[in-house]
């Protein structure tokens, strides 16, 4: 039973992969990404890697959600207004 | 089996292309795709890994042999950036078609075949 | 150092193009980055000429550095790129609205990218460099950001490539897991004999990187929205170059890491069995286009299948086959973009119909189509047809029919364009009760910033030279051809002329059977295939879950 | 398709994909063990060029070609973004016209937390770039919180004072004079780990801070009130 700690890391991510998928609303997936992220970090802690863990950490728990979120605003910005011209709806 | 814990990135790579496929939001099919990519992550930390090793930095320890491969980890370094900088940059691509179709359900999105 | 610093000059250009752009003037951005591409190209060319090096980067030797490895395959792909590169840079020197040099800088990122990505020896370094020249695509593809269709197809290329890409880097971390190495010639030493099923599921993998990029059917729908949309000077690269390196790279990985352990039977059967899918679906719907610039993507889809099907044979003069091919196919195809862009720069649409007659004008963009559409068909002593000669004898009757059918169809399809555009033949409205034009065809803006009275020389000049080039190649030596290919072959002797009796005959057949097709299609003898239409949704979702059947039919393929 | 059809050929490819990587999985040595030949290679050159920790190593010297593509790719996509996510010139008009950043509502305790973990974060991420060679961290994480960083004064709801401490044009120059420089010193001069560390960590920093300034310029071009 020497791997159950890596195992329990991967079994969670696993689990938090699945949950940022099945999360259909963009606005909350980023904050389950941000989740998810956390946990490939703790993962990476466990497989002794601080440099990639330090990195995911600044990456993928702060960064991409961030700019997911900023999508998301900008994107409902549109969806207020009339497209532009040229399209046909 | 101590191949067991392989299974998780396929798994992971495999949700994320399931979240593709039935995706009705642009940006949630971008964020799939990241999630699919995390799966190259998973897959090449836990091919380098090591009972009972360290972490290979020598800075507080004694140069030993008995450490985690540093190979995979400097790959996943690489990985992780190059991930972020493509969603970055689709995401900036969903955005676009956001405010020139007004929509990012794939679904109305006309076809690009006349 | 010279291969260091020939690989390392686009990219440091490109960063000072970057870091200044914004204060340079256009003249002085057009002339550093076309004095950089044709100095490369010098230095290429000075490599090819020393017989190929290789180098371990930073002084590393083998065990733990990369090496870039210029032998006479990976530096002839890189000097073919570099000339094509060059064409675009001059075909845009009178082309855009340019932002702050940043057109220029992702084009020399992007020469620099497709050397390293011919040039490294080491398969996590080509992944690296595969995103590279994946990521500025998307950009370059989504350059002119105020048109819809344009941001809708670079997204659908930058989401199926991108997927495609972490595939094949699963598969590197399967094999570095078996091998624990890197190099592509460490990789196959340590693989030799090794008959596992991981191997061969690794392999499966990594291709399915190569083979989306390559646009191989069923990965290839990215291919004609990212192209219809793309600025034409990057539809020179993508269709002229890029496609193709995803070939040469399935080539370079099967042949110098895969080969002692992967069975070649298989490897065969599944390699045939994509190229000739794509170059038959490519091939009809290019016939069924309407919109310029995607019916020159489905030719590029149906020439990369016969390209493929060359590599698949695995056999010496069919790998030299398709060296030519390669080659050719590269400088008619650019060519053919360079005059479809004028098109679009004189009338603002690229919509066969609606350009019924109004070419008549333009004699050299017309010559372009004609002498394009020839050279696709096989006309000898072109590229095309001195390689589709090698492929077709070392393949057998079935690959002359497929070649044969291929290069009519695509042909025909290029031939109607200038019979109806240039030579105003053929119904004005083929069709009465056709709906009227989707927006898709007409540029609410045209590429370039006005629309010139007069297309200047630089617009049509690199278009011509690259389609006679592409005419011409046949010309070339075999032994030269034999030699480019050595290193994955190991010819005893140069591969056989290919002047014989039959290539002569089947490339004149292609060529009447070209005119058919052409005249057939004009008339409206096209079928109504709306089925095919409908597969090609644009729908991302539609695209990724072909390209994992695709994977699952290639693993069922390796595994019979 | 029809969504119907669309997951029936992708339940096919996955099904396929599944067995195929369960059967590639099953080949793999096992979890955990010890043969990592490439890996054992690299340590003993780290050690030998002062490097003890062997990721850095192994990203800025053994294979800084990697790397080298890595920076490259980063560069292209803040290029991509600043291409992308420009505003057209209608757009343009309207914002002249009608639009503007507001300056947020936000409590004075945030405000102030903003400001005051502003110089921490800044001094953290200069510390990890500086220390990437020696301990875990390097140029890209430092980077990474460099370039975040700046955007905690957003936290304190004061988007203009961010604006002005941003020029884009320098962070632009920024990122690309710092490729440039790795691009030399990854080819002409292998070896330079802590010079190339901090080359890194200037380029992701400007990096993230140019993408991030494309997309809140997206995100929060509000139309006033009138």
């Amino acid at each position: 039973m020497a791997d159950a700690l890596p195992v329990a890391a991967l079994l969670l991510t696993a689990f938090m992969a699945t949950a940022v998928v099945l999360t259909r609303d963009p606005a909350r997936q980023a904050i389950v990404l941000s989740a998810y992220g956390l946990a490939l970090a703790v993962l990476f802690v466990v497989l002794q890697a601080p440099d990639v863990a330090m990195s995911q950490t600044a990456i993928g728990t702060v960064v991409v959600p961030l700019v997911v979120m900023l999508a998301v605003h900008a994107i409902r910005r549109h969806h207020t207004r009339e497209p532009d011209e040229g399209d046909e709806r | 089996m101590s191949q067991l814990p392989y299974l998780v990135p396929g798994w992971i790579l495999l949700i994320g292309v399931y979240g593709i496929v039935t995706s009705r939001n642009l940006v949630h099919a971008v964020v799939c795709l990241s999630v699919a990519q995390s799966a190259t992550y998973v897959l090449l930390l836990s091919v380098g890994y090591q009972r009972k090793a360290t972490a290979p930095v020598f800075s507080d320890i004694k140069p030993t042999r008995n450490v985690v491969d540093p190979l995979v980890q400097a790959m996943t370094l690489t990985d992780i950036v190059v991930g972020a900088t493509a969603t970055a940059l689709l995401l900036a691509l969903t955005v676009q078609v956001a405010k020139r179709r007004g929509t990012v359900d794939p679904d109305e999105l006309r076809s690009l075949e006349p | 150092m010279i291969l260091q610093f020939a690989i390392g000059l686009p990219f440091a250009v490109a960063t000072l193009l970057a870091a200044t752009g914004r204060w340079l003037p256009r003249v002085a951005v057009d002339a550093l980055a076309t004095a950089t591409v044709s100095a490369l190209a010098v230095l290429l060319g000075v490599v090819l000429a020393g017989g190929g090096t290789t180098v371990w980067l930073g002084g590393w030797g083998e065990g733990v550095g990369i090496p870039l490895v210029a032998d006479a395959v990976s530096t002839g792909l890189a000097l073919t790129v570099t000339v094509v590169a060059l064409a675009a840079l001059v075909v845009s020197w009178r082309y855009f609205a340019e932002i702050q040099a940043i057109f220029h800088t992702l084009v020399l990122l992007f020469t620099g990218a497709m050397c390293a990505f011919v040039l490294t020896g080491d398969l996590f370094d080509s992944f690296v460099f595969f995103e590279l020249m994946s990521v500025v695509a998307y950009a370059l593809t989504g350059y002119q950001s105020e048109e819809p269709d344009t941001v809708h197809g670079a997204l659908n290329f930058g989401i199926v490539n991108s997927l495609g890409a972490y595939f094949t880097l699963m598969g590197i971390g399967l094999v570095y897991a078996r091998t624990g190495q890197l190099g592509f010639v460490a990789i196959g030493r340590q693989l030799h004999g090794d008959d596992g099923t991981l191997v061969t599921v690794a392999f499966a993998l990594i291709c399915t990187g190569f083979l989306v990029k390559a646009a191989v059917v069923p990965f290839h729908f990215w291919l004609a929205d990212a192209h219809a949309v793309a600025p034409t000077p990057v539809c020179m690269l993508f269709s002229g170059v890029m496609v193709e390196l995803g070939v040469y790279a399935v080539a370079r990985t099967y042949l110098t890491s895969f080969a002692g352990t992967v069975p070649a039977g298989a490897v065969r059967i599944s390699l045939i069995a994509f190229g000739s899918a794509a170059a038959l679906l490519g091939g009809v719907m290019c016939v069924l286009q309407r919109h310029i610039k995607r019916l020159l993507a489905y030719s590029t889809i149906s020439h990369v299948g016969l390209l493929l099907v060359g590599v698949g044979l695995l056999h010496e003069d069919a790998l030299a086959g398709a060296a030519w091919y390669l080659a050719g196919h590269a400088g008619v195809k650019a060519g053919l973009f360079v005059g479809a862009g004028a098109l679009l720069n004189r009338f603002e649409t690229i919509d066969e119909h609606d350009l019924h007659g109004r070419g008549r004008s333009m004699h050299v963009a017309g010559t372009i189509f004609l002498l394009g559409g020839l050279g696709l068909a096989g006309l000898p002593p072109s590229g095309t047809w001195a390689g589709k000669a090698l492929i077709e004898e070392s393949g057998g009757h079935w690959v002359l029919a497929l070649c044969v059918t291929a290069s009519a169809l695509t042909a025909g399809a290029v031939l109607r364009v200038w019979l109806r555009v240039f030579r105003g033949a053929g119904p004005a409205r083929p069709d009465e009760t056709e709906p009227p034009q989707p927006e898709v065809t007409r540029h609410k803006d045209a590429e370039t910033e006005f629309t010139l009275s007069r297309l200047p020389w630089t617009m049509l000049a690199p278009g011509v030279l690259l389609v006679l080039s592409g005419l011409l190649l046949g010309l070339v030596p075999g032994g030269v051809v034999g030699r480019a290919v050595e290193p994955f072959t190991h010819l005893p002797g140069p591969p056989p002329a290919p002047w014989t009796m039959t290539a002569v005959a089947s490339g004149a057949l292609a060529v009447v059977l070209a005119f058919a097709v052409a005249v057939l299609s004009l008339r409206g003898h096209v079928p109504r295939a709306a089925l095919l239409h409908r597969l090609h949704s644009g729908h991302v979702g539609d695209y990724v879950a072909w390209l994992v059947a695709g994977v699952t039919v290639f693993g069922l393929l390796l595994f019979t | 398709m029809s969504p119907r059809g669309r997951l029936i050929v992708g339940l096919f490819g996955a099904t396929g994909l599944a067995v195929l990587f369960t059967l590639a999985a099953l080949g793999l040595p096992g979890f955990g063990g010890t043969s990592h030949p490439y890996g054992q290679r690299t340590l003993p050159n780290a050690i030998a060029r002062h490097t003890p920790n062997v990721v850095s190593s192994i990203n800025f010297d053994q294979r800084a070609f990697d790397t080298l593509g890595e920076e490259l790719i980063l560069m292209a996509s803040a290029l991509a973004a600043v291409v992308i996510l420009r505003t057209v010139r209608a757009e343009q008009e309207d914002a002249a016209g009608e639009h503007s950043y507001g300056r947020a509502q936000v409590y004075d305790a945030l405000r102030l937390t903003g400001y005051l973990l502003l110089p921490v974060t800044l001094m953290t991420g200069v510390y990890i770039v500086a220390h990437g060679y020696l301990s875990p961290g390097g140029g890209f994480q430092g980077g990474v919180i460099l370039g975040s960083a700046i955007h905690l004064i957003y936290l304190s709801g004061d988007y203009p004072a961010l604006a002005r401490i941003r020029p884009i044009p320098a962070f632009e120059a920024g990122e690309a004079l710092a490729a440039g420089a790795f691009v030399v010193l990854a080819l002409g001069f292998a070896g330079q780990v802590k010079a190339m560390n901090a080359v890194v960590g200037l380029e992701v920093g400007c990096a993230v801070v140019l993408a991030l300034a494309k997309f809140f310029e997206q995100a929060l071009l509000v139309r006033k009130q009138t």
